[in-house]
Parts: C-alpha cells; structure tokens; sequence
C-alpha cells in the first residue's frame, strides 16, 4: 500500500496569484517531497525583445515581464542601456527613479503582507492591508498618470516632472502610511492566532540561505546581509537614507516583519528624497546607437534581478537576458516545503512572495 | 572575465566557489550563429561594489554540458532555462520545464 | 489579537473605504493617462509616432491620396505616451487626452 | 407554542436562516471597511446555483449529502418542537457523520482531507456540547427543551457554560480561527469542494440550519426570559463575527488543543460552579 498521498497545489488554487503546481508527497499532511512545474506562463519576452522591438521599445516592453514589479524592470533595463551609450543622468533623475522605486517596493511589501495574511486564513488583515495599500497606490498613479503599468522611466531620464501637488499628496499619504505601518507591526507581533501560524513555520536557517542563493527579503530574514542596494553604486541608495534590515529566524514571522520595517525604511528614503529634490532637466539627450554588453543588478521588492544585454551597433538588441529574484529561489523554496505541514504551505508560498510571470518571463 | 574550457567547468567553480563570499547570479547563454555557443557563469561578491566575476566559455551545441547543480543547487533553473530555449545538452538535465510539447523548439537558437 | 478586535468594532462606526463604482465616479488625478488624439491639419506626417509606437497602435494606412490615414487603436494602446514625446509639433497635432477608451 | 407556529419555524428556518447568513456578511463586511454584499445575497445566490448545471460526482456523494441536509433540518424541527437536548446533540452528530461520510465517498484529495478535518473538529467540540448539555440538566432539571423554556432565569449558574459554548459556536459554523476543517484557502472549502448547482444550494443552506443549531443552544441558557436570550445570541453573534476578523485560522492539532483546554475545561469548571451555586 501507499503510504504518502499527492496532494497538489496548483496549477490553479484559490490560495495562488499566478500558476504555479507545487505537487507535495505527504505523510498524513507532513510534506516529505516536493514536485514543482513553473513554466504555465512562458510569453517569450526575450525572444521578443531582440526580434520584434527596437532598443528605444524595450523598455515598455520588459514592464510586461510583471505586473508588480513593473518599474524594477523598465529601471534594470534602462540602466543597462545607459551603461552600453554611456549616457549620464543627472541627480534629479536618479532621486525620481529611486522614488518610484521605493514607492514600489511599499505596495509590493504590502500586497505579499496581505497575501501571506489571506493565505493564513485572516481575512480581516487582508483587507486592512489592502484598504493601506491604496495610500501608496494613489501616490504613484498622481506622480506617472498610470495605476499599475507606470512607464515612467525611459532611456535618458524619466518621462514625468513631480509637481508641487504631487509632493504635498506624497507627504500626508506617506506619513499616514507610517503611522499605520506601526500599528501593523504592532498587530502582527501581539496576535496569538498568528503567532501559531507564522512562528518557527518555514524557517530558512543561515546557512542555507547562503547555500541556496536565497535573496530578497527571505535571505534578509535569516540573517544574511544579502542587498543589491548595498552592493551597487549605480543609484546612490547611500544619500537617501538606506538601511539594511535583518531578521534572526527565517521564519514567515520574521520574514513579515522585516518587509514592514522595510516599509518604514522606503517610507524615510521617499521623504528624504521628496524634501531634497533639486531643480533640473529631467530628460538628456543622447545620440547613436548601442554597441557593446552589460550587466546590471538591481533590488526588486522581492530581491535581486539581473539584466545582461548585448548589442551590436544595430536598433534591434542581440540578447537580452532577464533574471528575475524568483528564478533562482525555488530550489530553496523547496527544500522549506520539505518537512512543513501542508496546512501551512499556502501562507509559506505567500511569504516567499514568488512571482511566476516573472519566472517564466 | 575570465575564460575557461569546458572540461575545466567543474574544477574550475569548485575551486573558485564559496557560498558565503560569492552569490551566483545566472548562466547565461548567447547564440552567437555558426554553431557556436556562449555561456557565461556570472558570479558576484557579497558586500562588495559592483564586482563581478564572469567564467565565460564557447562551446558548440552538439557537445554535452557538464552541471553545476552539485555545487549550486539554485542553478538548475538557468541550465533547465538553456536546456529548454537553446536546446543544449546538459547531463542529468531535463527539459520542459518552460516549454512543452507544443512549443516551438529551442526559440532562441540564431536561424542562420 | 485585542488590538484587532478593538479595530474591527471601531469600523462599524467608519466609512466605507470601498466606492459603489458604476454609480459613483472614482477622482481621477491630474494629468491622468487617457487617450491619444490627433489632429490632421497640423500633422506634418513625419511617421515618428507610428515608428516608435511599441505596440502598433498607431498605424498610418495608405491611401490613393498623398498623405496616409492616419489610425489609432485605443485598445492596443498602452498609454506609454512616447508617441506624444517625440513628435514635433507635441500638443498640436498630436496629444495626449484624460478621456477613458469607450467600453463596447 | 403552538404546533403550528412551532412548524411554520421549522419549516421556514432555511429562508431566515438566510437572512442571518445575509446579516453575518454584510457585519463582517462592515468590520472590514467594506460596502459588503445586498442582505439578500444568499437568495441571489441560490437562484444562480438552481440555474446551473445538475453535476453529479458520484451518486453516494450527493445521497450522503441530501441525507445530511434533512436530517439537519429534522433536528432544526425538533429544536423548535421542544425536543430532548441530548437527542438534539447526537441527530446533529449524525448529520455531521453523514456529511463525513459524503466526504470520504470521492476521489478528491480535498475533499478527503477536509473530511478527515472535519472528524477531528467532531471529535473536538462533541464532548464540550455534551458536558454543558450536563450542565443544563444540573441546573433545570431536565433535558427537555419545552421544560427549559418555561423554568426561571438561572443564568448565573450557567455563565462558564456560556463561556465554554462560545467556543463551539466558531467551531460548528466552521469560522476562523476554528475554521481548518473548511479551510479555504488550504483545502479549498473541504468537503464543500465537489457538489455544485442545486447540490451546493444544499450544503450551503446547511449552514444557516447550522446556525440556527448552534445559537439555539445559546437561547436557551437564559430559560424563560427571551429577551436575555436574544441579547445572549446577539452578543455571541458580535464576538464571534469580531474574533473572526481578528484571527488568523490555526491548524487542526492547535485546534484540538485550543478546544479540550479552554473549551472542555470551561465545561467543567462549570459544572463545579453550579455545584457550588447550588449550595
């Protein structure tokens, strides 16, 4: 006789954002195995992009890799152009781009928080968060004019100046975002139910996160000091305040917490970067076209991305590789499933906060 | 940048590898036509400055690739990735993971 | 957990945060995204929009006349606006709108 | 009461049992900063699932599951009649077994699981019902419900009873935090999953029968004083919709644990403290 049963989570399930099929082997509902398929929404973005769309396009069309990240993407690739036509911005521009990108890693912080909490079971939280969420949605929608695809950045600067609205807006939303950023951790830490759902459940220990190349938040969460921020020059994170931000366990608690006090820490890098903006060209002009290859790292809400480019002197791109933080993650995230009950899989899943468009591109 | 031989793969990343100094970040590989191959092992330093150390290598697409998973587990992603769009051999490596039966095959091979 | 609790009791007695949207109208922002529009008296057809148009949505059709027709799908649009930025006569013959698309 | 005002509640508990479901949804929805749904939903809702396709699985499945309903409702019927409590407890046992039954009888992982759930949540919250059925008697003398109704207010004696019922109530109508025999977001609704059309009408009006099993188990502390007794329901109806805004859902072994400690234990500190008020 079998002695594990199959249970699958996926491809469709009402606790996943996007397909996934995790096929966990379980003893009387202790995972011992994990099968995973990723592949459900493979679009051939990079098979696109150096075929179908000039150098100047792919930028709006790398912002289709993801819906939440969308801004990380555009950002990567641009810069990674810039690097090949050696193009310079000015501070006014990297201080916008930095603001968009912050402003983007609160909501995304927010949503994977109100996922993780809907896939404990707590509905309440959920729609709390969600209901927050709106504050920094708003912020981004009067700054780039779009809700979700902000296309915001364009090669040589950004599209949009921030107006003096656009400012007072993001200063009295983001300080009561703080407020209520403070009154969440304090919900999540004094709650007994979550207490029993997220404490010491899919914990990463330190070493492993170094072993399986964890990143993002998730590494962060053990311990491990693992930042593109802090690792990249490109953007001056340094002058706007950036703080790295560990936690101890590994655990989906730990995991929570250190997204909200990132939150925090994006909130204090948007308010320095609104207070100290200069005045300046927000576009530079460049000529010629791309010839040569680069590489650039960049942090995402959910950890590092990568792009390599290549051109050759021509308006279409010769490769373009895209590396997205949950890509090289699910070796790790399988090897937490391992051992944890399938009870708490679905919240482990939404605390990884994995981004299948992205994996499949 | 550093070029390294195909049979050396192995030694060579074991020597160099460490999981707590060094984050491997990707294979990447680019069809370059003619039958030639490039596959780049990008590796960067923990808490340094935008340091990069690449082992790049050519290779044709008829050889069979050595894996890397042995070292480094999260790179069965980037070798099932190839394996599925370039259509490279890789030992103990499976395809299918991105495309299924009724995809084109390897999409990102040069048609020339 | 009384935090939460203390919350949720709190909320009976607050405003809904959600809109009973097709009766009531969400605020829009300024300078919110909408649709392009164009004229043709001022058009120069230089083609600079339909060239870099990411997802064709503008498309100048040929015709037996001189200058082509110029066609603009409102549903392939992604409102990037980078047909706006680099025409050269921006605002006049080519703009863009905080008018939503028609829903059919 | 009458017979027939007795029959007419019976008969009809599925119709206002809807129109409390409706009010449990539109509070929640409130305590969450939403508009929520119209009170009437589970009418719309209803007529939605008549429409669909009649889906059958396996004929055991649906037979176990119509068997559930009416028995349910039979003990609805004999709660409104006035029926034994202890004969009410082990007919709702029996539907629950039905129903359990219904769940182990398809092929769906879920479903199984959810069934295996849900014999633990049985296993957790029967004997809490049962020690304050004890209770009950202790104090009124009877298991009667007719008798319990017409004795004198004695809610004093029966205040840890009422405390420890508080736990049952998340238990039964399978809400959060005690809610991991349903599990939405797990197990996908448990034995819920595989009925559909007309069929998942059924399961769903359960629900409001259930509700009605649980919180007449609550009005009937406050013996002959009805209006106590309704502010009683409507308290636990508040707390219970409160907690289940606050809480995450806990996994079934906590659950068992959470129950036989605070739940079962209440019980019998009750029972020790109507001996004591009965000195």
């Amino acid at each position: 006789m079998k002695k594990t049963i199959t249970i699958p989570l996926g491809s469709q399930h009402i606790s996943l954002l996007e397909p996934v099929r995790f096929n966990f082997s379980c003893e009387n509902e202790k995972i011992t195995d994990v099968d995973y398929n990723v592949g459900f929404v493979h679009r051939g973005i990079e098979k696109a992009c150096t075929e179908k769309f000039e150098y100047k396009q792919v930028g709006y069309v790398v912002a289709r890799v993801c819906g939440l990240c969308a801004i990380t993407h555009t950002m990567a690739y641009t810069l990674g152009i810039e690097h090949i036509l050696n193009i310079k911005t000015n501070k006014k521009i990297d201080y916008l781009r930095i603001l968009m990108l912050e402003l983007d890693r609160i909501h995304s912080h927010l949503l994977c928080l109100a996922h993780t909490a809907e896939n404990s079971g707590f509905e309440g939280m959920f729609m709390k968060i969600m209901g927050d969420r709106e504050l920094v949605m708003d912020i981004q929608e009067a700054i780039s004019g779009n809700r979700v695809q902000f296309d915001f950045v364009c090669i040589g600067g950004v599209n949009r100046d921030i107006s003096t609205e656009c400012e007072k807006l993001a200063f009295t939303n983001l300080a009561l975002l703080d407020k209520k950023v403070d009154d969440l951790i304090g919900k999540f830490t004094s709650n007994w139910s979550t207490a029993l759902k997220y404490k010491n459940i899919g914990a990463l220990s330190y070493d492993d996160a170094f072993n399986f190349n964890a990143l993002g938040p998730l590494a962060r969460a053990a311990g491990a000091a693992i930042d593109v921020r802090a690792e990249s020059s490109i953007l001056p994170y340094k002058e706007v305040g950036y703080k790295m931000i560990l936690g101890q366990n590994g655990d989906i608690y730990d995991r929570n917490l250190v997204r909200l006090k990132e939150i925090k820490n994006s909130i204090l890098m948007c308010q320095n970067i609104l207070s100290g903006l200069t005045e300046g060209e927000i576009l530079v002009k460049f000529k010629g076209k791309p010839n040569g290859e680069s590489f650039t790292r960049l942090e995402a809400p959910r950890g590092e991305i990568f792009y390599y480019l290549n051109a050759n002197g021509t308006n279409m791109l010769q490769r373009v590789r895209i590396k997205t933080p949950t890509f090289s993650q699910i070796p790790g995230m399988v090897e937490i499933f391992k051992g944890s009950d399938y009870a708490d899989a679905p919240a482990i899943l939404a605390s990884f906060d994995p981004c299948m468009s992205c994996t499949a591109k | 940048m550093q070029e390294i031989k195909i049979e050396n793969l192995i030694e060579e990343i074991t020597s160099f590898y460490d999981p707590k100094l060094h984050h491997f970040v990707c294979l990447n590989a680019n069809d370059l036509g003619e039958n030639r191959l490039k596959l780049q092992w990008i590796f960067t330093f923990y808490n340094q400055e935008d340091n990069y150390q690449i082992f790049w290598t050519i290779c044709s697409f008829d050889e069979v690739l050595p894996t890397i998973t042995k070292i480094i587990p999260s790179a069965i992603m980037s070798e099932a990735e190839i394996v599925d769009l370039f259509g490279v051999q890789i030992k103990d490596i499976q395809g299918g993971l991105y495309l299924d039966e009724t995809s084109p095959i390897s999409p990102l091979r040069c048609s020339i | 957990m009384i935090k939460s609790i203390i919350e949720s009791f709190s909320n009976l007695f607050a405003k809904s945060e959600t809109i009973n949207y097709p009766y009531e109208q969400i605020a829009k922002f300024k300078n919110y995204r909408g649709l392009i529009e164009y004229s043709a008296d001022e058009c120069i057809f230089c083609y600079k929009c339909e060239k870099v148009c990411p997802p064709d949505a503008i498309v100048f059709k040929p015709t037996k006349e001189k200058n082509r027709l110029y066609e603009y799908n409102p549903n392939l649009c992604i409102y990037c606006g980078e047909c706006v930025r680099n025409c050269p006569k921006e605002d006049l013959a080519l703009w863009q709108s905080e008018k939503k698309p028609k829903i059919i | 009461m009458s017979i027939v005002f007795s029959f007419m509640l019976g008969f009809f508990a599925p119709i206002y049992g809807g129109i409390f479901y409706g009010i449990d949804r539109v509070l929640k929805a409130k305590m969450q900063r939403r508009k929520g749904p119209p009170v009437l939903q589970p009418f719309y809702d209803m007529l939605k699932l008549f429409s669909k396709t009649k889906f059958i699985v396996n004929a055991p499945h649906t037979i176990w599951m119509i068997f559930y309903f009416l028995s349910l409702w039979a003990v609805v019927f004999m709660i409104f009649f006035g029926g034994n409590l202890l004969y009410i407890i082990f007919g709702h046992l029996l539907a629950t077994v039905f129903f359990i039954i219904s769940g182990y009888s398809v092929n769906s992982i879920f479903s199984q699981l959810g069934s295996n759930r849900k014999l633990l949540s049985v296993v957790a919250y029967e004997p809490i019902l049962i020690v304050n059925a004890i209770c009950i008697y202790l104090v009124f003398g009877t298991f009667e419900i007719s008798e319990i109704l017409a004795a004198p207010n004695n809610f004093n004696s029966l205040v840890f009873t009422f405390l420890s019922l508080l736990f049952v109530v998340p238990t039964v109508l399978k809400l959060s935090p005690f809610d991991a025999s349903k599990a939405h977001q797990e197990i996908v609704g448990g034995i819920e999953v595989e009925f559909g059309g007309v069929f998942y009408e059924l399961v769903y009006a359960a629900k409001f029968l259930e509700m009605i099993f649980v919180y007449s188990f609550i009005f009937i502390l406050a013996s002959n004083d009805y209006i106590f007794g309704t502010f009683l329901v409507v308290f636990s109806f508040f707390a219970v919709a409160l907690v289940d805004n606050s809480t995450a859902r806990i996994k079934i072994d906590s659950l068992l644990k959470a129950l036989y400690m605070y739940g079962f234990g209440l019980g019998i500190v009750s029972i020790f403290w109507i001996l004591l008020c009965c000195i």
